[in-house]
């Protein structure tokens, strides 16, 4: 059993009428994800993926019907917001929400809501996340990864498939990969879910993925140096990028540094954290 | 997405904002007629997308329309941090009695948009936010709330406002707000607000940028995008929705997934390359947008050896495959290319790439040493 | 503040909501005109504020301008439920093939604004949410965020709405929010709102509901008041800020506070009188509020006597014992006075009416019997 | 030492520089209440009241240089929802908003933003509480009231006065008096306060004070059968008033009945509670 979700999970997903949202929905089938239902205003009663999954007209209805604890979507860019209000007053208890390009005014008006509703969310502008052997709910390829003791979260994406990837290569498995997204408002956040790995009984390890830009890592490192036992390996993508664009003089009065590779890679060897020079030297790292 | 100094003062406006009446100029006799126009002393301000210009002489006091032709002169067409300034802004000269700060970005850490101001303000802004930190103050708006009446009095109250101005600086930040809300701007900046001989606050230089994914909204805003200020590699990027960044090395790269891009790039310094660019196809890329890819990487007359390293999720193997050959057959690249092709319907794409000439990989350390070499090999 | 039918429509109509386009007129020959002007058949509708106008005649078609004359002669002076007709709206009329029930108003227990829908709209719709309340769908608004499109969404789908009328249902929600949110109304509701003989949405009959406490921030709807529908003891009592409501029976009360006020009703009436009316002089009101609520009471013939119940929190005994003894100057009333002054400074307002001729009481139930005697005695 | 405040209560007056904020707060200082400061935005730095009480320029200064844990609002209507939203902002645990006339749209914004905040609130429109021989805060006259075991929740503000001088003459008194005003949407219901009195040892009788419309005392009849183990006694105001002005369909649809007196008379006496016939009997259905 893993963090977050595991092969009991119910999965309705928002938007699955979609062309990515049938992909990914085959996928997760496929691996044995508990896709119960699907949402599209306007086709409630249909049936998809050669009839295994219906279609409901509302998160709410769909919900009701199949008793789903959790929404994935996967809805275009300007209905997103609206998809992840509807998803956190329809019962579900985790909101997972893969579509990039929310308006940051949007994001904070929806947190601040969710917060409010007490429901969790992973995402926006995320890969979801992975319990090897027992769901999937994302985009995250299953093959890649094999269940195992070491807890994997990311704010990239496909950096963290090669990460998986790179685990599996020497036979290393993962309890459950968060890949959490890398909006700058999102739902869950390094700290909630290293959290949730120094409380999993089956966690021994735990990868962190982080990049440039912002100060989330450097948050991680302070969390992990006062209230982490569990041995923690990272790597930090961007050492060799340019500074970053600049966001005026109220962005950086803000955010204080500037985000950089060496800042948070100071940071993370502070709090006792193995830091690898590229991704697949994470699994030397590792204690075996 | 940036806006010009003038754009943004013209939304504040619109919103209640006080600040002086200029116009815009794109020659010297414009520039003179709208000084004769405005009448008395008027300030020549570069219109350039990038901080400093005041520093690098972009910025001139003109007494009369002759100075202010003489002044527009100087100016246009001047380099400021590898920008050409081919717009001035020709507005009345103010006199400052003290400067202050007030912007609205968003925070990050919060949640929530923080309004910022200080006493201190002007161009030493970020200095002062190092060194006196005290003088900065922050005020969070509650995003499902909005702006409220009492946010506006704590900061006339930290930055110890005259309270004979008040009223107008509630004016003022309600007017910001409402430019930083109604625009879905990620930050609304006059620096500085100054209080003028008149003992009147007025904006005299502003500064918005607009969320670059709230631009479906704001299609006026998408008109206004200066493209001078930007590599035309890098607009055609956007214009095929990738992500595209130019850097100074030689070998070129295309990955998919901002993260991946830039472990890639660090991997190839880490075996003794340079990379040549920061670029993202993103999640889902077809053949078409990975033939523009490499349309871009390979105008760039730097590039000794292309790294492309895809981990198929989104993306399918077989369809950067086909993007890969399409962009081969007409594009015709002589330097050496590398692949690394895994993830979702990677075997497939490995199948259709088996004819071309091109340098397999299976890790990235292998792809980016292979990638390394062939660049040193082809100089 | 309730609206008239044709105000509230042409405001749903500036919010995108659809509406047959009617014109208002005061006399047969004015509606004859917008008759003629309209073609076709047309409904002559009065305007009165008060519900079921329909069954007392105060709606009928015409087929032709000389019937749109006949029937606005009929109906115009016509009396509904104690209401003069003075206006009758001239529209085109429409043919009916679903009756459809919209309305928005606050839930005030679960602290939500709500909006209300039924397939089963129409005249009866009270009815159906007595008899058949699963046909009402009610889906609350968070008032953090507003509506949403989900909200609408749902809504739709509980009164399972044809979906090709989803995307003009969704413009006629929102427009209907938009009116109630920006009116601050606590009642905006379209009913029916039919699909007519083509397949489309339109708003037939429309009725809004102001919050009397946001009127200071609209004005515009305070001109549009419609006098004629209230006593003028009201409306005279509203101009000095004090609530009234005229009733049948003979002892006149002042009391400050609407609790108060109506305990004092009660105890008259258990001790065999009928108060003559409600009237709350509200908190900390002074001698010249006082007077004019003394006006407003002898104003009525029916007054036999007048208790006064004060007891004092804001309000002070010496400025009510002010105002008595004022309006009292002036009016020289005839009926006897029952006065009970308790609370903050009621021992200086006893000392300043010691020399009227008034009765006093201790409790308030000594007050009611004395007040109830002295009515008998003077009819 | 009543429920909500007690003489350690310390009380900040926003609006204190106006005529009813400082005629209240000096009826609350010879009561004993320690009104530690009060707010007028522009009006920082000076002193009210013979000197005893400085004036402050917002709510947070004048928490933080108190150490205020109470707002009394008595600011004009339009700046209503702007004090209560400041004050919920400022640190105070409790505030108590006499103010009138307060559009109901924007108290359910406050009041959900209060909620979020986890702010206690009394009021709008209501005489504020009186905790006998402690601390008043808010209209209720002090000499009308002494201490004692009777705790008085009430949605009327004069009539509420009448009850406590009816307890008074023949020597009973309270452990705390709220009034909690009769808007629609306000802050503490009589359920909350109920809840309150149950739970408080020095309380043993409770008396409410209800009138008509709306359907809270219908609600609180329902606790009282449910969760209450101590005597209430209650009186309903409006048993002579007309059918009351209806608010069109949407309303009566809301609402269900008509909240007349009869109906929750009806449901009182089923709960158990002892009804008056009029305000000055309560004392008698009193145990004494």
């Amino acid at each position: 059993m893993g963090i977050l979700a595991d092969k009991n999970t119910r999965v309705v997903v928002q938007g699955i009428t979609g062309r990515e949202g049938m992909f990914h929905s085959e996928r997760m089938l496929e691996y044995g994800t508990q896709v119960v239902g699907g949402v599209r205003p306007g086709k409630g009663g249909e049936w998809v993926l050669d009839g295994k999954v219906p279609v409901f007209d509302s998160v709410k209805v769909a919900v009701d019907a199949t008793g789903a604890d959790c929404s994935m979507i996967v809805v275009p860019q300007s209905a997103a917001p609206d998809a992840m209000l509807e998803a956190a007053d329809s019962g579900v208890r985790l909101i997972i929400c893969l579509t990039e390009g929310i308006p940051i005014q949007d994001m904070m008006r929806v947190r601040a809501y969710l917060d409010f509703k007490g429901v969790q969310l992973i995402g926006p502008n995320c890969p979801g996340l992975l319990t090897p052997g027992q769901t999937k709910i994302g985009i995250i390829p299953g093959d890649i990864a094999i269940p195992g003791s070491i807890g994997v979260v990311s704010r990239s994406g496909t950096l963290t498939y090669e990460v998986l990837a790179a685990l599996k290569q020497v036979g290393l498995g993962a309890t459950t990969c968060v890949g959490i997204g890398g909006d700058p408002v999102k739902g869950l956040n390094y700290i909630d879910v290293l959290q949730m790995f120094e409380d999993d009984p089956l966690t021994d390890q735990v990868v962190m993925i982080g990049e440039i830009g912002g100060s989330d890592e450097e948050k991680a490192a302070e969390f992990i140096s006062q209230s982490m036992t569990k041995p923690v390996v990272s790597f930090i993508a961007g050492q060799s990028a340019p500074p970053g664009k600049r966001m005026g003089h109220a962005g950086a009065i803000v955010e204080g540094g500037e985000g950089s590779a060496a800042d948070k890679i100071a940071a993370l060897k502070k709090a006792g954290v193995q830091m690898a020079d590229h991704p697949e030297q994470i699994p030397d790292l590792l204690r075996k | 997405m940036k806006l010009h100094e003038y754009i943004s003062k013209d939304i504040f406006a619109k919103y209640g904002v006080p600040v002086p009446k200029g116009e815009i100029a794109a020659t010297p006799e414009e520039a003179g007629k709208i000084a004769k126009k405005l009448g008395g002393r008027v300030v020549v301000k570069a219109q350039v997308l990038v901080g400093g210009r005041g520093k690098a002489g972009g910025v001139k006091l003109a007494a009369d329309p002759q100075e202010a032709v003489e002044a527009a002169k100087a100016i246009l067409g001047m380099d400021i941090k590898g920008l050409t300034v081919s717009k001035v802004l020709i507005a009345p000269a103010v006199e400052i009695a003290t400067e202050i700060y007030l912007g609205i970005t968003n925070d990050r850490t919060a949640r929530q948009p923080v309004i910022i101001a200080s006493a201190a303000g002007g161009v030493d802004i970020e200095e002062v936010a190092k060194t006196n930190p005290e003088k900065i103050i922050r005020v969070h708006v509650n995003p499902l709330l909005g702006v409220q009446d009492y946010n506006i009095r704590d900061l006339a109250i930290g930055i110890e406002l005259d309270r004979r101005l008040w009223d107008s600086f509630h004016t003022i930040t309600k007017g910001l707000w409402e430019a930083y809300h109604n625009s879905d701007a990620t930050l609304a900046e006059i620096n500085p607000l100054v209080i003028d001989d008149k003992g009147q606050l007025l904006g005299i230089d502003g500064k918005m940028v607009i969320d670059d994914s709230a631009l479906y909204r704001h299609p006026d805003f998408e008109e206004l995008r200066d493209l001078s200020a930007e590599e035309p590699a890098e607009i055609e990027a956007r214009q095929s929705d990738l992500t595209y960044i130019k850097l100074d090395g030689e070998i070129g790269c295309m990955v998919n997934g901002a993260g991946l891009a830039m472990a890639t790039m660090d991997i190839i310094k880490l075996f003794g390359g340079e990379p040549a660019n920061f670029l993202d196809i993103g999640g889902g890329a077809n053949a078409e947008k990975v033939a523009a890819a490499l349309r871009i990487i390979l105008s760039d007359p730097n590039v000794k050896a292309v790294l492309f390293n895809i981990f198929g999720g989104i993306t399918r193997g077989d369809e950067v495959a086909k993007g890969i050959l399409e962009a081969m057959d007409t594009l015709k690249p002589t330097v050496p290319m590398v692949i690394r092709l895994v993830g979702t319907n990677a075997a497939e794409g490995r199948a259709l790439l088996a004819e071309a000439n091109m340098i397999t990989a299976e890790t990235l350390a292998e792809a980016a040493q292979k990638a390394v070499e062939a660049a040193k090999g082809s100089k």
